[in-house]
């Protein structure tokens, strides 16, 4: 395996950054230039296929992938294409099962055509179409699933390339939220998360680097709900018995509402002080707990729609109020993302083959609404800086927004791998 | 003639059971049906009842036509029934077992609870007691208790005497005595030939899916080569 | 002739709800084509039920030539030779009349075990059917499903499957009931004709007393569960006591 | 240790009187036109959504919605048992599931394209949104009320099913359908109407869900379904009573097993379901079939 | 029973089609021709349970994860030869039957669909919390399809999908082959006996019970074998093949095709598959149009399409 140090690595990604950097210059991010329209056609529409839950419980995920990307869509062909060519999407419900994915990601490049996937929700899913994305040869960049396993394993260890993840995985939801949890006055730390991979990862990663980071922590107690939990009143026992200071949850999804909801009921959050949810700042749930969300929460996500707070930001969020009459949930903005990333690899390659696009993306620094990001050559990660807040009211929003608000750089929690051995777990003091 | 059965031919699945059969009841008779194990005596009970709808023929109530009709229409006709396995609803006590019938017909009449446990006593000891938890004889009793009470025009008896000790049989001889006094037509299927001697004033004899012979009551009893032929051994 | 085949011992609980339990003991003789009488809920079908084991027995034994069989499941049975046809119909009605008859046939000799093999390639048991086909009189159907079979073929299939475990002690229930006059003579002139080669003891569950008087060695008549009489078709017809069970009781 | 017992207790309480809510219908519906009504999940989340509909659109208070909104499924109940389910009863029981199971994948993207697709959450109620002290923790009034609920629900099908003569003739029928028929039981009407009330039960049990769980969704009825089912079966299938002691059993046995033995109890229950069958297969209060 | 001419015709037919869309077809209809083929194994097995013997299992997605699972701990610790690994996940699947057999058999209807319901979900749950060995929600990943080698003097390879379609085609023609043998044997008639009248067959000396087991066993093993192809297939097992959700798949397939033929499964699974397929293609309110035809199917053809197309041949060549 090559080894490289951190010197080597930085210099890439400057390099890197300054090729992106060229190729944005003195133009507004995302809109496409002029700079481009020379470039020798490319044949055909740009076709990409979509997949996300669209049925059960969590069909309202779907919705919100498909707003970012279909807006991304209709931008790019109304300001005539990447590169001069259409782009044509089309959206499969992935149903959450493992098999449904592989399933649409075959149709999508074998029957229907596609040049470039997007979407994929659960883990168990991006997990099943690791192995087959080298044999079908597109770029499946991943917009919700957040298995550290994808990029670490998958792409890292065993070199399939096509696979790129535009958004924060277990690393962020884990790690970050230990840096947040360590300036905290608790030491006594409990969950309540869902019994599944994710969870467990999540809650794994977080005792590990907090008591790295604060020796003196303890963890007293853990409770597990399957997915389709419904009531949370046994869990919340189970954490109150225990008397933590303080309470992790990645439970998400109208599971987080449903054990948000309870857990004020049975006044959960008058006994522990400090609540930290690391995929809290979802629009469903701050829009579903409503003027129910207590204050002083600890949340976060993969993207909130208040961050970063400048022009390109706001006028994204504004677009696509507009639009769609929402406030964009995270999946939508990393939909849309996923579509400017492919049309600034196609157009930066001139060239809409995977191959081409795998070389372009990797290193690739990208502007979006969320932010800066970086595609770490190595393991196909999308660096990108996310904050911390707490929950609290404000009288321009019908729901709780995220205040005061705290942002650990990517980097700092998100370097395992490509770094491995001694010193590549959190806390990675420099 | 209150009930006029004409030709009616009946099957179960393949098997052919009624070939043919008509009968006639007039107003106010007691009508025995004899005849062995076997021979379709329940199966003509359950084609006039329109449980088993024959295939063809024609069954008459007061010139009015019920053959394929459904059996709840059939009964709120004013034809009561009372199968041979009694069927009382095990769920229910003896009381909602009589109330249920009355209810459901909207005929009114002589018959009433009350006139029910005059004419079987034992029924109004029993009145909250579960069907499931009677004896066969109690069974019986609100067998007949229950077809009463819809205030029919006709009752269908299904073995009547059927398991019933020497004495009982002859008190229930005295009892449909009194409910055909109150008017009510009566056609009973039944294998015990004294019994229908004392109770009933004619007699249909059925083998093997048709009328053989009919008669008076007196006639048959006395004709010993028709009960060496169709009843006994 | 004279072996017993069936000895009944102290059997109770036998039959319907009317009466109280009562213990009644039944011998049945090798060879002698016995027929068991008797009114309505008098406890025929229970007692053959309780033989063959369709109902368990509560208490009391049944020894099968001298083997105690009342406890055994009802495979057991028929494999020890004891089988018996019903008073409804029951045989595989959507199955051939052909494939009826091979059921049986093939599971007497073990071979519904093989479940590779071409059923064409059972010469023995197609040959056995055959035979049985030819006895029963049911040749020229052989390909029809059971069920669109007349009522008097079916009934006629119900024999040939008792029939066709080759059983050294049979229970026939109501065998004529719902058969037309030809039929019913075509079954009892095979009934007859095996009961003379003797493999097969036959016991007769029947209302038809013509039938009764006319085939029987020994008639048994059953009434609440008690044997009433026992004898020969002569003693019984002149049985005072039998005569009354069945025109009903002194009223 | 003694609190969290009893929160344990009460928790189980309460999630088990929920279940009962949604068995109940199921339970009556079985027991009485002997159908396994697969798509009795799907009568619950129409409960919800229109009880919300009701709510928020009519501007009724909470109790209004809960009566018009089941009132509303019946409806659709109605269309479903006589148009469709009344010509499976006397086929083969699969082809029954199969059936109830479209309605399912009907209903759900009905729900869908109605409603939408994301998570509803409802606004908690006013007046029973706080909690009472037990024991120095809090406990939900709204949970109370459950607990409460679920005996009065039971007591009044009871009540219904033994005093009234609704509930006679629905004793008579589903044990002798045929002698019901002879007594003047019009035996399909009696169907369809047990049916409707059945849907009304899943209904209300949808209704009262929305404040309980917090939010509904287009899937919400699939998870507690087999919920129902398990409860159904463990108590005999048809048996009002099985289905409330089983509810409770689960109920019970849930909130403790989530406590106590957190890795196994998903297991615990099928391990249950499966000895009691085994032991009893016609369930705790089951009659054999 | 011999085959009449045109069906002859059609089983030849198919099995040309079947072997063009392995020679020439794109790829995404080889992917779903073996999606069709591994669901078309699952439900013929199945099949000769419910449609044969007349026993309606809720659990048979045990048997397929047993298969599934057992070919992924065969690769992945023992040995990767693909047809070995088959091997062991048919062993483990029967096994597995015959555990859970033994206590279901002795009750039927309603109560024997309830009891595999529920140890069906115990094998869920199982995989789903034994995260150590079952990689928990994630499942087995990364199972890689090797060459089958035959004692290293012969290695054909798998790798591409299709090469893989044959060995799924020829696998399937062997099942095929192998359960209608089942159907046609003395076995495969002494379970329609029981299935028409469990009390007669009883009678007729069969020890019901243990036939029952018998065919649960088989009908397991062919779940695990579609299993394991499926494995193979999407290199990964996962916990939700246990779940009862899959375990309707083959009855939902068998029904709709129709059940007591021989090739009720078979065309069960193309429409299963395709009529998704095709649905989802122009809508995504899929499940809404799938449930509309189920509901067509059941109140309209209810022998299945099968027995529907069979009826209007006996129709056309005058009468059975």
């Amino acid at each position: 395996m090559e080894k490289m140090d951190r010197r080597d690595f930085l210099k890439r990604v400057g390099a890197g950054a300054l090729v992106t950097g060229a190729g944005a210059l003195g133009s507004g991010v995302m809109v496409p230039t002029g700079l481009w329209a020379q470039a020798p056609k490319i044949k055909g529409p740009i076709k990409v296929g979509y997949q996300a839950v669209l049925s059960g419980t969590l069909a309202g995920y779907g919705e919100f992938h498909k707003m970012g990307a279909q807006l991304a869509v209709e931008e790019i062909n109304q300001k005539g294409g990447i590169a001069g060519v259409k782009v044509e999407i089309e959206f499969r419900d992935s149903t959450m099962k493992p098999d449904d994915a592989i399933k649409n990601a075959r149709y999508f490049v074998d029957s229907w055509g596609a040049d470039y996937l997007a979407g994929v929700d659960s883990s168990g899913q991006a997990l099943a179409l690791a192995p087959i994305m080298d044999k079908l040869d597109r770029v499946l960049m991943v917009t919700h699933a957040a298995t550290e396993k994808l990029t670490e394993e998958w792409v890292f260890k065993k070199g399939i390339k096509q696979i790129f993840r535009m958004v924060n995985s277990t690393y962020h939801d884990s790690n970050a939220a230990a840096f947040i949890a360590k300036d905290l006055p608790a030491l006594k730390w409990a969950t309540v998360s869902p019994k599944y991979e994710y969870g467990f990862t999540c809650w794994k990663l977080f005792q590990e680097t907090l008591k790295k980071l604060k020796p003196g922590v303890s963890f007293p107690a853990e409770s597990w709900a399957p997915a389709g939990t419904t009531d949370f009143r046994s869990h919340i026992n189970t954490i109150m018995d225990a008397n933590p200071d303080g309470l992790y949850s990645t439970e998400w999804a109208g599971e987080l509402i449903t054990f948000l909801k309870q857990a004020k009921q049975a006044g959960l959050f008058d006994k522990v002080k400090h609540v930290m949810l690391p995929v809290g700042a979802a629009m469903d749930v701050l829009e579903g707990m409503g003027a129910e969300m207590p204050d002083n929460l600890w949340i976060s996500g993969r993207y909130f729609f208040l961050y970063p707070n400048n022009k390109d930001n706001n006028d994204w969020v504004a677009r696509f109020r507009k639009r769609w009459n929402h406030y964009p949930a995270y999946v939508s903005e990393a939909g849309y993302s996923a579509i400017y990333a492919l049309k600034a690899a196609v157009e930066k390659s001139g060239s809409k083959e995977t191959k081409a696009l795998i070389q372009t993306l990797e290193g690739m620094e990208l502007d979006t609404p969320a932010g800066r990001r970086l595609f770490r050559k190595e393991d196909h990660q999308a660096m990108y800086d996310v904050p911390w807040g707490k929950t609290k009211g404000d009288p321009k929003y019908p729901f709780k927004i995220m205040g005061e608000s705290k942002v650990i750089p990517a980097k700092s929690y998100f370097s395992r791998p490509p770094f491995e051995g001694p010193g590549a777990d959190p806390p990675f003091s420099s | 003639m209150l009930l006029e059965v004409s030709n009616i031919d009946t099957y179960y699945g393949t098997s052919h059971v009624l070939q043919g059969v008509s009968l006639a009841v007039e107003e106010g008779e007691v009508v025995a049906l004899l005849g062995r194990n076997g021979v379709g005596k329940t199966t003509t009970l359950r084609s006039i009842m329109g449980l088993t709808p024959p295939q063809s023929g024609s069954i008459k109530l007061a010139d009015r036509e019920i053959c394929g009709q459904p059996a709840y229409h059939v009964a709120r006709l004013g034809v009561g029934y009372m199968p041979d396995d009694l069927r009382i609803f095990p769920d229910l006590t003896t009381d909602e077992n009589l109330e249920i019938a009355r209810r459901l017909s909207k005929r009114t009449g002589y018959w009433n609870r009350e006139r029910v446990i005059e004419l079987f006593p034992k029924l109004g000891d029993l009145a909250r007691a579960r069907g499931l938890n009677l004896s066969g004889g109690e069974k019986k009793m609100l067998g007949i208790g229950r077809a009463l009470m819809a205030n029919p025009r006709l009752i269908l008896l299904d073995e009547p005497s059927e398991g019933l000790a020497p004495l009982i049989v002859a008190n229930l001889i005295e009892v449909l005595g009194k409910i055909h006094q109150q008017g009510v037509t009566i056609l009973l299927a039944d294998q015990n030939l004294k019994f229908c001697r004392k109770a009933c004033h004619r007699g249909y004899i059925i083998e093997k899916g048709t009328i053989q012979h009919q008669g008076r009551m007196e006639d048959i009893w006395n004709d010993e080569a028709i009960i060496r032929k169709y009843l006994v051994v | 002739m004279g072996d017993l085949i069936l000895q009944i011992r102290k059997l109770t609980n036998f039959f319907g709800m009317v009466c109280t339990a009562k213990e009644l003991d039944l011998d049945i003789e090798a060879g002698v084509l016995t027929s068991i009488i008797g009114p309505n809920g008098a406890g025929k079908s229970t007692l053959i039920n309780l033989i063959t084991g369709n109902l368990p027995v509560q208490s009391g034994s049944i020894l099968f030539k001298g083997r105690e069989i009342s406890r055994l499941p009802i495979h057991q049975r028929v494999r020890l030779g004891i089988c018996r046809s019903f008073q409804i119909v029951n045989i595989f009605p959507e199955l051939t009349v052909l494939e009826n008859l091979l059921i049986p046939t093939l599971a007497l000799s073990g071979r519904t075990r093989r479940f590779f093999a071409k059923i064409e390639g059972e010469d023995r048991a197609r040959d056995q059917v055959k035979n049985l086909l030819e006895k029963v009189g049911l040749a020229g159907v052989k390909d029809t499903p059971a069920n669109v079979l007349s009522h008097g073929d079916q009934r006629l299939l119900e024999v040939g499957v008792a029939l066709a475990v080759e059983p050294s002690l049979l229970f026939l229930d109501e065998p004529t009931a719902g058969m037309n006059p030809v039929e019913r003579v075509k079954v009892l002139e095979n009934i007859r004709q095996l009961s003379r080669e003797g493999q097969t003891t036959f016991v007769l569950v029947e209302h038809d007393m013509d039938i009764v008087f006319s085939l029987s060695e020994r008639v048994v008549v059953l009434h609440r569960g008690d044997i009433l009489g026992d004898g020969t078709p002569e003693e019984i017809k002149n049985n005072v006591q039998v005569r009354e069970v069945y025109l009903g009781d002194s009223v | 240790m003694l609190q969290s017992v009893v929160q344990v207790i009460l928790a189980g309480l309460s999630t088990g009187m929920f279940i009962w809510l949604v068995a109940s219908g199921l339970t009556l519906i079985f027991g009485v036109l002997g159908v396994l009504n697969f798509a009795h999940g799907s009568f619950y989340m129409l409960g919800a959504y229109f009880c919300f509909t009701v709510l928020k659109y009519m501007g009724a208070n909470f109790w209004l919605g809960l009566i018009l909104g089941p009132l509303c499924v019946c409806v659709i109940g109605f269309i479903v048992e006589r148009f469709f389910l009344r010509y499976v009863y006397h086929i083969a029981l699969p082809y029954q599931l199969l059936l109830t199971f479209a309605f399912v994948l009907i209903f759900d993207n009905l729900v869908k394209i109605v409603w939408g697709a994301g998570s509803i959450s409802p606004p908690a109620l006013a007046a029973l949104g706080g909690s009472v002290d037990v024991l120095g923790r809090k406990f939900p009034i709204y949970n109370i009320l459950i607990i409460v609920v679920g005996p009065l629900v039971a007591l009044a099908l009871w009540g219904m099913i033994e005093k009234t003569w609704w509930g006679r003739i629905i004793r008579a029928s589903s044990s002798d359908r045929e002698m019901a028929s002879a007594i003047g039981v019009r035996v399909p009407a009696l169907f369809t109407s047990v049916f409707v009330f059945g849907t009304w039960l899943g209904a209300l049990g949808g209704g009262l869900a929305v404040p309980y769980v917090g939010i509904m969704t287009s899937g919400m009825g699939e998870t507690i379904i087999i919920e129902a089912f398990i409860v159904a079966v463990i108590g005999g299938l048809g048996s009002l009573k099985g289905a409330f002691v089983g509810a409770l059993v689960i109920g019970v046995l849930t909130a403790f097993g989530t406590r106590f033995f957190p890795t196994f109890d998903m297991f615990l229950t099928f391990i249950l379901m499966a000895g009691i069958l085994l032991w009893r297969p016609q369930g705790l209060f089951g009659v054999a079939r | 029973m011999k085959l009449k001419s045109w069906q002859m015709a059609l089983v030849v037919l198919s099995l040309l089609a079947l072997v063009g869309v392995g020679l020439f077809s794109g790829r995404f209809m080889i992917y779903l021709a073996m999606r069709v083929m591994i669901l078309a194994i699952f439900a013929l097995g199945y099949n000769l349970l419910l449609g044969q013997t007349g026993l309606l299992s809720f659990g048979h997605g045990a048997f397929y994860a047993a298969g599934a699972y057992g070919l992924g701990f065969f690769g992945l610790h023992l040995s990767s030869h693909p047809l070995l690994g088959l091997l062991a996940a048919v062993v483990l699947a029967a096994v597995l039957a015959l555990i859970i057999g033994f206590f279901c058999v002795r009750h039927t209807e309603i109560y024997f669909a309830m009891l595999t319901l529920a140890f069906g979900m115990m094998v869920f749950s199982l995989l789903w919390s034994a995260r150590e060995v079952t990689g928990g929600d994630d499942g087995l990943v990364g199972i890689m399809r090797d060459p089958v080698s035959f004692f290293g003097l012969l290695e054909i390879p798998i790798g591409k999908d299709r090469q893989y379609y044959f060995l799924v085609l020829a696998v399937f023609v062997l099942s095929a082959w192998a359960v209608q043998r089942i159907r046609l044997s003395p076995l495969g008639l002494a379970l329609s006996g029981i299935r028409e009248n469990a009390n007669r067959a009883e009678f007729a000396g069969l020890s019901v019970k243990n036939y029952r087991l018998a065919v649960f066993v088989i009908s397991g093993a062919f779940a695990g074998l579609a299993g394991g192809l499926e494995t193979l297939l999407e290199s990964n097992a996962r916990p939700f093949m246990a779940h009862w959700g899959h375990s309707a798949e083959p009855i939902l397939v068998s029904l709709l095709g129709g059940l007591q033929t021989f090739a009720g499964p078979l065309a069960g699974s193309v429409i299963f598959i395709a009529m998704r397929e095709m649905v989802q293609r122009f809508t995504e309110n899929w499940m809404l149009w799938f449930g509309i035809v189920l509901l067509v199917i059941i109140m309209g053809f209810r022998g299945g399409v099968v027995g529907v197309f069979q009826r209007l041949i006996g129709q056309a060549g005058g009468g059975r």
